[in-house]
């Protein structure tokens, strides 16, 4: 049976695709994020899964406002590169897992979640860049399939946070009745605290964000129990991405062991951090 | 949960800004395949024509004005294909939503972010 | 308050579209189904809605397979009639109540439904069939607005008979929570059995449809548990439609008055039927 | 619920059909416009090599092999739209899918449709 192995919650900014496309990590305003990635990029490439479930949101790329899915999946066996505005990213086009991916539709519509199949999908850098985070290197292939699942984080009404944790707990359930034995990944990206527009252009709440990176391994509930209104006032109208973490948490056991942790202020407008956790119970 | 946030200086983007503003955010989502922003830089005006956008839509996309657009219906996401047609910064953009320059919005980022309520 | 006020069952074949924009109503293959549509005809015509939510599916003509929802609501103002491939149906393009619309969508959501939202959408045969069997001449405009609620039902895995049935009882919470005094209709339509491809074409089961006929309004979720592969044994693979009539269902009281219905084969491939239900207790 | 039905003389659509036969479904797709229909019935194999079709989904629309293309991975919605620029029915399709004559089809759907199993 598949198995969920390890999750990793990262933010998914541009600019930190941007700087390792621009080899510019090494600079002062990159080095001390790209630092903080180095002991998870070194325990995750000593584990590298059989599949990655990325759970991200499009930004005006793939997903048009005409037709705006709460959650989508994708079951396609390629997804091209997006061009946002400046042309795709150099990277490579990443592979799916059909198989899996409509597994897991299957088992999630059968467990009263309404989820969009996405048959079709260019993957923008809420997607590729925590798969460069993740293995920075990636040359002409990326080292394993991934399964994209969409999240609406724009639009409200967006899921709640409690919807989003619930998903987490089918996928989970759906990962693990998949019959053969894989080890999956899942990845919840987006956030920490950062707003892009109006008066509050530029917010950042260190205290929200530390809350947030403490309970998703300890107290998951209470952040599911938080309402959209508190997301956006302490995080930020994007900040509201966070939610995404939550889907990654409910996919992963009661206890968790943290691997590592990082967290930086600025990547751009945005407070960036990683969290890497193992489905484990520490100590075990 | 059941109402929308209403948060001071936020702009939450629902279904009603995603009908007022469709025209800006469709134009605006054209702007993602080399063919279309060439032609929108050829000729913004002509552009604008294929898009059922109000007189103050228009003017706003001419003449980037950043605060309108989105007061407009236009999403931040999509808004921001514009800001990249004219290579500018997210960081610029935060700068004139905040009334600030685009250099000490850089550096309130850099020293830690804004505090906000 | 909004209330429901009342639903209508009905198939939606594109030929009862046809024979009706064609003025073959009263030639002898269509006489019988057209003459059973008048007592319910009358009785709606008397009880013009403020607005009907219309749930259907599309058949490949406004949503592709590249991106396909299980549910999804359209928040437009209006919403043109498809050209399906002989041109679109000389019927009055339809004009939806984004603020209606908005509000369902936020409530649903807010109820753990993940809605899809629609903002741009032609509708096709499984919408303006179902106007046209209300409403037969609507000259320029019809009677109201109508907000059209899609389901997916022809890419397995649809959702659930019981997950349909629970979506109708949160969209009824969710019409009688609109501030407005709105007397809302809502329409389950599609059904009943008919397969169109295989070996099976042409099944017909008039029993099968007998029982679904009496127990939508008598006992809705024993239609409720059934599991899909039993609609497509016992009503086609095209038959599952029918799900949708328990959304329609869902979205009344417990106990409702009929009044009226009707049951025909052939219209071309399907069992046509009509059911028109009031929402108050019989004999009150 | 949670496996896909399993009826003899049944095409249940899925993922995977939708996967197969995506080529099929989305040329079928395009039928929804007159230019694209008059564009197919000009010439259709030049249509055809718009579309990333398997030499067997070619010659499958192009015979108009109405029961290869469901076995393809076409959506019998999608397929309907190429009967429908060749005016062919619904009947007569059925009578293709059940080896009967289009009037022996519509007969038996007159004396009250096929029973099956
Ligand atoms: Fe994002
Ligand atoms: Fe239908």
């Amino acid at each position: 049976m598949a198995e969920v192995t390890w999750g990793l919650a990262t933010s998914h900014v541009p600019s930190i695709g941007a700087a390792m496309d621009n080899r510019r990590t090494q600079e002062p305003y990159w080095k001390p994020l790209f630092d903080g990635y180095r002991q998870a990029r070194d325990w995750m490439a000593d584990h590298t899964p059989d599949v990655i479930v990325l759970v991200y949101n499009d930004h005006a790329n793939a997903i048009g406002l005409d037709l705006v899915p709460t959650f989508a999946l994708a079951t396609a066996a390629s997804f091209p590169v997006a061009d946002e505005g400046w042309g795709p990213r150099p990277v490579p086009t990443v592979y799916g897992h059909p198989e899996l991916a409509q597994h897991l539709v299957e088992c999630l519509v059968d467990d009263a979640f309404d989820i969009t199949v996405a048959h079709r999908l260019a993957v923008d850098h809420g997607f590729t860049v925590p798969l460069s985070v993740y293995h920075p290197d990636p040359g002409d292939a990326w080292p394993c399939p991934v399964i994209p699942l969409l999240v609406n984080v724009i639009q409200y009404p967006q899921p709640t946070a409690a919807r989003c944790y619930d998903l987490g707990k089918a996928l989970g359930r759906a990962i693990r009745a998949y019959p053969e034995d894989l080890k999956v990944a899942v990845f919840g990206t987006g956030g920490m605290s950062h707003q892009l527009a109006g008066e509050r252009a530029g917010l950042i709440n260190p205290v929200f964000d530390a809350m947030f990176m403490s309970k998703i391994q300890s107290d998951p509930q209470a952040l599911a129990s938080l309402s959209r209104e508190t997301y956006i006032r302490e995080a930020g109208s994007e900040g509201i991405e966070m939610i995404m973490w939550l889907v990654m948490r409910g996919a992963m056991d009661e206890d968790i062991t943290r691997i590592s942790d990082t967290y930086h202020v600025p990547a751009s407008n945005t407070a960036a951090a990683l969290a890497l956790f193992e489905n484990r119970a520490p100590g075990r | 949960m059941t109402t929308k946030p209403d948060v001071p200086g936020t702009y939450v983007f629902d279904i009603a800004d995603s009908r007022h503003g469709h025209a800006i955010n469709e134009l605006c989502s054209t702007l993602t395949t080399p063919a279309h922003r060439a032609r929108f830089l050829a000729d913004e005006a002509d552009y604008c024509d294929h898009f059922d956008m109000t007189p103050a839509q228009r003017t706003a996309v001419l003449q980037r004005d950043w605060r309108s657009l989105l007061d407009l219906g236009g999403s931040i996401f999509h808004v921001l294909k514009l800001a990249t047609v004219d290579k500018l910064s997210m960081q610029h953009l935060g700068g004139v939503f905040t009334g600030m320059t685009t250099e000490d919005f850089i550096a309130a980022m850099r020293a830690g972010g804004r505090r906000c309520g």
